[in-house]
């Protein structure tokens, strides 16, 4: 019996999918183009300069990767700014007894931030909204205790190195690592049974659940990658700074929200690319970049953010012509 | 006379000291010098200080190519420095969020022989005159005892106070409510009954609710800045403690009609933020010429009240008194 | 569920309602003209003529696919056509949207429900009124009163207060149906409505479409059962090749003229059973009854089993690990088992093909091959990571085998047709593998053709030494497919209702139990 | 016919559901319990405390209001901290033109801030979040550029009573303000045909639609009401403290999110419930003015208020137990 839909027009529509995920490098391009003629004069793309982006967009990048897992689940975390700091302090702190040790020590507690979050989502089944903002306060008032307000010092040659301030040739350590935890979460979150169920947990729990999927480990899973990649995180900013601090991350979370979702995650969950939120990095780091070289105070460089924001995601997920469904 | 020792424990310097002859000027204005200031966050005090330095660096012909705010997070501020340094500047100015951190962000600078002018404070490990032109500053200690005097003498020496510190790690203010706190022990009539941080300048009305509250018979509230202070008014005024004293540091409009009026606001202790934004123009106009450069400069802790409010409000902020604060004076002067 | 179980369908009613409240040259009450609609570069509707009158209930026919629901929905206001009029009374009209729509008379039950869970029967009720005037104030003792009244006016039993998420499909679909008859309508679209009732509820239904054509109203129907065509429709319609390729009176016409004319066969009456070799090994899957010795249930190799009455999907949903089992103990190959997840189930080779296909079945936002996969993606990796070449191997094996191959497996499920959608569940049932099968409902949506090759694989999936357990409201689906039905009441499961004796007999009894009224 | 839902387990679910939303006023007596005997000797019963709380929770009542039903219609609005401060920073600078003209102002101010975002959300698609970063960035950098980073003083004796700072015998101004606000919300939101199509169109966007409810309009109007209750809290801010600056509001935002969704309004929409997002005002405000009043630093005020909130939330939405599905 026939089925009325032709063959040609179906893979057509998975074109028009394609070019709607692509438009965000249209984005990214359009924007590198108008910073380069605009700000070329301004040093915009010295080698010096596109180095500073990718090592500023690798920060957010690291972190958009493990929140677009848990934004793909259908779930939010609101302390991983909690976790980078404590993750970061930690690692300062136990650096004097031994490299691997601070670096296994940072982990360590960013897991078990993970998990105490993932089991009160999970098992308790409490909205990970106020988990984390629960959790968050809590993890953020240790931290504030443990380091006494004070900068801990890395004194850590090697550490410092690999974890954040080194150069190998002329490509950034910290790049490096973007590009292994991007890579890493990118063929997880699309080519893992793991990532499906991620996808399919967010999307529409109850057919996940189903379909035989546990979405309560899910749920716990997410919760602990996003915490162990903010822990990264914090190792990372200690390396970087080559100190750390109890305001570590306190501002990240909007940013890398921003990243996510203007890389094509939705905030309900169901839909995922950690490439976009890659390219949402970059854009991020690449405005405040520009907007900055630009010369502009610091109001003009807010509005301007504003209206970048709004019209990228215009472009990217807008419209731009009257609804009809 | 200047309280305020340099970190190394260095002698300060009066802002005043600080001069370009003619022939500097000259010879500054000669090549197009560049100047960037990465500044920690943005407030009164900081718009007024950079209003002062671009005044400064136009008068010597230095162009302002870059202003960044940090939001206080030292990490952002690293990120500011480097994207700063593509527009390959001559001269930085500075205020460090946290010298542990900035001692390794700012040592590309160092490096790319970029001239450095800190406010308030300085990354650790830099040396004067090798690595950085000198220190603007305010007289953190001067202003933390002024605070404590005038808290004193609006309660004739006697009575109950609380003290709200800044709750977090930020140096000037942790100088200043330090100071504060080690001026007020010098009083013997008078007692501090509870210090409460504070770490969210929104909350300043909800803790001094509760501590008015918890001892109702307290005289007095230091407040560690304005904002917080405008909130302690606020709790005041619900309070019903019309009596209750406040003392802060930094000028607002607000607080400075409530002091006219004869408010809770006591007294304001101020620095000279304009003028330091021109001394650091100064200052960098010498580190361009590589002239030697004072390790250590602090302006005047200001003491304000109703008398001399206008006068010192045009030199603190170089600007005018605000209308609604001009007219309550007025209105008291008829009286 | 059409014909194939009844012989007396084809032609058995003389469609003696047919002329009344109608007279056969009046100006049509809604009209489509030249009606084109396409999605991205795929026509779906190539200029549809389409005509009803007042008080004539118009069956629209086609295969899955086939563009109905689409044309209902243009009907409706939610779709703007691409070209063509719709005309309402002689009159061209452009509806903004559903509101529009809805004011000027048009209501529609949807083939995917479309109530708010988390809302109570009376507000989804009113849910279509409240949107002519925003500031009006809600009395909620009222709407109760109000709700209560439109319940019973078409005798369904639901409570005004009840929680709509705790209503069966059934009770959802009649829900639907009161909820487009609150205010005033003069055409009323039904997309599948007899998709998931009860045989009580279809009745119910059968009399409240008849009499609100004899008020007068006009209503279109859609279905793939043609039961339902002949038992209530009085001008029937096929959609086809984006066109309404026929239109003619159901007097004067047979099912298996509808058949032909729609290019499917008749389904063949019953699939007997191949061979179930009564062997001793214990049987795949046994319900017992704690304190019992005889099993309540039982399920061997090569059996289809039939599950009906209320409940029916609560007792698959309990096998498959999803709620407690209470009152009775699973056993699996003669293994007594607690399942506790749905994917201890699938471990243990079961697979449930759930009732309601958009809300526990499919994730809307992945494509077609991700959910046919979903339960597969542990098994297909190798080395970690996904083999997709096999994936898209597997889906295009059960793409085919269910008469699906035309559809993009890139797409995404939500643009599927309902009858679509039910394939790739389907076909995520097949995917695992397993031994047993829990099926809910598993025609519903389906066209003619499309159940009948869905029958075939289900017999054929038992034949290879497999156990099927059906639930089912559609009795003479399970007398034309079981080897054993048991009707589910209050007080358990009934007896095994042998189809030994031959399919009218099982027929028979299904219907004829005292449970049912 | 039978249909096969028996009468009694109707019933017994409603009521069932109605004892879980009871529990969040048995979470707010029990914190109250708690605190009364904790805190006696520290004033926490005094006249006076209790009127700080009902003060306090009074803003964050208003707030929360708006953001009910915004997320009850499955919106969210990050830029409302910054429609507070720029209807203050407006109120304040205009109210030398007379009280009227102020107030008029700023709230037409705060209706064209609601004007645009929802115009944004609902016309062109873009989602919420984004749409309302965006316009943060643009509202702050105006309040910024406007007030100068100035605190903007108020000196208007009746405008200040009215709006913030008086008391008509012993009830102060701000509550009569918040039970009016609160009493309309909820009047709203549960009795009006609005209210319902708000729920609806959060609840099932798609089922909304096809119901005829325009589901575009409804979130052009949530957008809306939050913008004006922000810009009413804008204006009782300036009323209360006599002054206004661009800083006001910066806090709020998680501070009302949090009331809301303690209060049972769901983060997802289709569940609203401004009843409870008024008592999750009063407990935010009483754990507030309670940690403060026991004497604890920052960073213990921080943590036990993280437990605090989990363990409220876990007592209203928690499971308690195993899940199973
Ligand atoms: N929103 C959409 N986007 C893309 N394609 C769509 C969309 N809606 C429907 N289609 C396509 O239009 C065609 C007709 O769908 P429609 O739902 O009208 O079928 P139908 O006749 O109702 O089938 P069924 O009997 O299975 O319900 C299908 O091929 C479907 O994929
Ligand atoms: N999630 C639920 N919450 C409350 N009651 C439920 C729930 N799911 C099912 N029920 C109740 O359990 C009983 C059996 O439901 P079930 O869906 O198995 O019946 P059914 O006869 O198969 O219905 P359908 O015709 O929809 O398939 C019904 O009375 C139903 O109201
Ligand atoms: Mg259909
Ligand atoms: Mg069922």
């Amino acid at each position: 019996m026939q089925t009325s839909t032709p063959a040609a027009p179906a893979t057509a529509q998975s074109r028009v999918r394609d070019w709607r995920s692509m438009l965000i490098y249209v984005v990214f391009a359009g924007l590198f183009l108008l910073f380069a003629v605009t700000l070329h004069e301004r040093g915009f793309l010295s080698e010096n300069n596109l180095m500073n982006i990718a090592r500023q967009s690798a920060m957010i990048a690291i972190m958009a990767v493990g929140m677009t897992f848990v934004l793909s689940a259908a779930e939010i975390d609101l302390s991983f700014g909690a976790v980078v700091a404590l993750a970061a302090v930690t690692v300062a702190l136990l650096l004097p007894h031994g490299m691997l040790v601070a670096v296994a020590g940072a982990l360590a507690v960013g897991a078990l931030c993970g998990l105490v979050n993932g089991a009160l989502v999970s098992r308790i089944g409490i909205p990970s909204f106020l988990v984390t903002l629960g959790t968050a306060g809590i993890i953020t008032g240790i931290t504030r205790s443990v380091s006494a307000l004070q900068s801990v010092p890395v004194d850590h040659e090697v550490f410092a190195f690999l974890f954040g301030s080194g150069d190998i040739g002329p490509v950034p350590v910290l790049f490096l690592w973007m590009m292994l935890v991007v890579a890493l979460g990118h063929v997880v979150l699309r080519n893992t049974a793991f990532g499906k169920a991620v996808l399919a947990s967010g999307g529409n729990k109850l057919a996940a659940t189903y379909a035989g999927i546990n979405v309560a480990r899910v749920k716990m899973w997410v919760l602990l990658i996003n915490a162990l990649l903010a822990a990264l995180a914090g190792i990372l900013y200690a390396g970087r700074l080559h100190s750390a601090r109890y305001t570590l991350g306190e501002n990240d979370l909007m940013m890398v929200l921003t990243a996510v979702i203007i890389g094509g995650t939705h905030l309900f969950g169901g839909k995922g690319s950690v490439a976009g939120s890659l390219m949402g990095a970059l854009i991020m780091a690449m405005v405040n970049n520009g907007l900055i070289l630009m010369g502009l105070d610091i109001d003009q460089q807010l509005i301007l953010r504003g209206v970048i924001i709004i019209c990228a995601v215009t472009l990217t997920s807008g419209r731009l012509r009257r609804p009809r469904r | 006379q200047p309280l305020s020792r340099g970190p190394h424990g260095e002698q300060p310097t009066p802002y005043a000291a600080v001069v370009l002859k003619a022939s500097d000027i000259a010879a500054l204005k000669r090549k197009p010098y560049r100047a960037a200031l990465v500044m920690h966050t943005s407030s009164d005090f900081s718009s007024a200080l950079i209003a002062g330095a671009r005044k400064g660096f136009a008068e010597l012909g230095i162009s302002v190519v870059a202003v960044t705010d940090a939001g206080m997070d030292p990490q952002k501020q690293r990120t500011d420095l480097e994207t700063v340094m593509a527009l390959k500047p001559d001269l930085i100015v500075s205020l460090v969020i946290d010298p542990v951190s900035g001692a390794i962000a700012f040592r590309p600078v160092v490096a790319a022989g970029v001239k450095l002018v800190f406010i308030s404070n300085v990354p650790q490990g830099l040396v004067h005159g090798r690595d950085y032109a000198g220190i603007v500053t305010d007289d953190y200690l001067a202003m933390g005892q002024t605070a404590a005097d005038m808290l004193a003498s609006s309660i004739k020496g006697k009575g109950d106070v609380a003290l709200i510190y800044h709750a977090a790690n930020y140096f000037v203010t942790n100088q200043r409510d330090a100071a504060v706190k080690q001026a007020l022990a010098r009083y013997p009539g008078i007692r501090v009954v509870a210090t409460r941080g504070i770490s969210n300048q929104q909350d300043g009305e909800v803790i001094a609710s509760a501590i008015l509250t918890q001892y109702p018979k307290l005289s007095a509230i230091y407040a560690p800045w304005d904002s917080i202070a405008e909130g302690v008014t606020a709790a005041a005024r619900a309070a019903g403690r019309r009596d209750l004293k406040v003392v802060t540091m930094d000028l607002g409009a607000a607080n400075a009609l409530d002091m006219v009026k004869g408010g809770n606001m006591a007294g304001i202790v101020s620095d000279l933020p304009y003028e330091m934004g021109q001394t650091v123009a100064r200052m960098g106009g010498l580190a361009l010429l590589n002239r030697p450069a004072p390790a250590f400069v602090t302006v005047d802790a200001v003491r304000i009240d109703s008398a001399n409010l206008s006068t010192q409000w045009q030199r603190a902020l170089n600007r005018e008194l605000p209308a609604a604060v001009v007219q309550a004076v007025a209105r008291k002067g008829a009286r | 569920m059409a014909a194939r179980a009844e012989p007396r369908v084809a032609g058995c009613r003389s469609a003696g309602r047919s002329s009344k409240g109608r007279t056969m040259n009046s100006l049509p009450i809604l009209k489509a003209r030249e009606v084109h609609k396409q999605f991205a570069d795929s026509p779906v509707l190539r200029g549809v003529h389409f005509e009803l009158q007042a008080g004539q209930v118009h069956a629209v026919l086609g295969s899955n696919g086939a563009g109905k629901s689409v044309l209902m929905r243009i009907f409706s206001g939610i779709l703007a056509p691409d070209r063509g009029q719709i005309l309402l009374d002689g009159k061209v009209h452009t509806f903004a949207d559903a509101g529009a729509a809805r004011r000027a008379g048009i209501a529609m039950v949807h083939q995917e429900l479309s109530l708010i869970s988390s809302m109570t029967v009376a507000e989804n009720i009113f849910l279509t009124r409240w949107n002519d005037g925003w500031t009006r104030f809600v009395d909620e003792a009222a709407m109760m009163r109000a709700a209560s009244a439109l319940l019973s006016r078409y005798d369904i039993e639901l409570y005004p207060w009840q929680t709509v998420g705790s209503l069966t499909r059934g009770q959802q679909q009649l829900l639907e149906i009161a909820k487009a008859l609150s205010g005033k309508v003069r055409v009323l679209i039904l997309d599948e409505p007899s998709a998931n009732l009860t045989a009580a509820e279809v009745r119910l239904l059968y009399r409240t479409v008849k009499r609100l054509a004899a008020q007068g109203m006009a209503i279109i129907y859609i279905t793939h059962r043609l039961r339902d065509v002949f038992e209530v429709c009085d001008q029937l319609s096929i959609l086809r090749d984006g066109r309404i390729a026929h239109t003619l009176p159901v007097a004067a016409t047979s099912a298996q003229a509808v058949l032909t004319l729609m290019t499917a066969q008749l389904p063949s009456a019953s699939w007997p059973a191949v061979n179930v070799p009564a062997d001793d090994t214990a049987p795949l899957l046994q319900l017992r009854q704690s304190g019992r010795q005889q099993a309540a249930l039982s399920v061997r190799a090569g059996e289809i089993v039939g599950l009906s009455g209320s409940g029916a999907s609560a007792m698959l949903e309990a096998i498959f690990g999803l709620q407690a089992l209470h009152g009775y103990t699973l056993a699996l190959s003669g293994q007594e088992v607690h399942v506790r997840h749905p994917s201890e189930a699938i471990a243990h080779g079961l697979h449930l093909l759930p009732g309601d296909r958009r809300r526990a079945g499919l994730v809307l936002g992945l494509s077609v091959s991700e959910n046919i996969l979903l339960s597969l993606f542990d098994r297909l990796s190798t080395a970690l990571l996904i083999d997709d070449a096999r994936g898209q191997q597997i889906v295009t094996g059960l793409l085919r085998r269910l008469g699906l191959k035309t559809e993009d497996p890139g797409q995404q499920v939500r643009q599927l047709s309902g009858g679509h959608q039910q394939k790739v569940l389907m076909a995520r049932a097949l995917s695992t593998d397993g031994r047993i099968l829990l099926l809910d409902e598993p025609g519903s949506g389906m066209d003619v053709q499309a159940q009948s090759v869905l029958w075939q694989i289900v017999r054929n999936y038992a034949a290879q030494g497999n156990a099927v357990l059906i639930a089912s409201s559609d009795y003479a689906m399970l007398a034309a497919l079981c080897d054993t039905c048991h009707l589910l009441a209050d007080d358990g499961i009934g007896p095994p209702l042998a189809a030994a004796a031959g399919q009218q007999a099982l027929l028979g009894a299904l219907h004829g139990t005292p449970c049912q009224p």
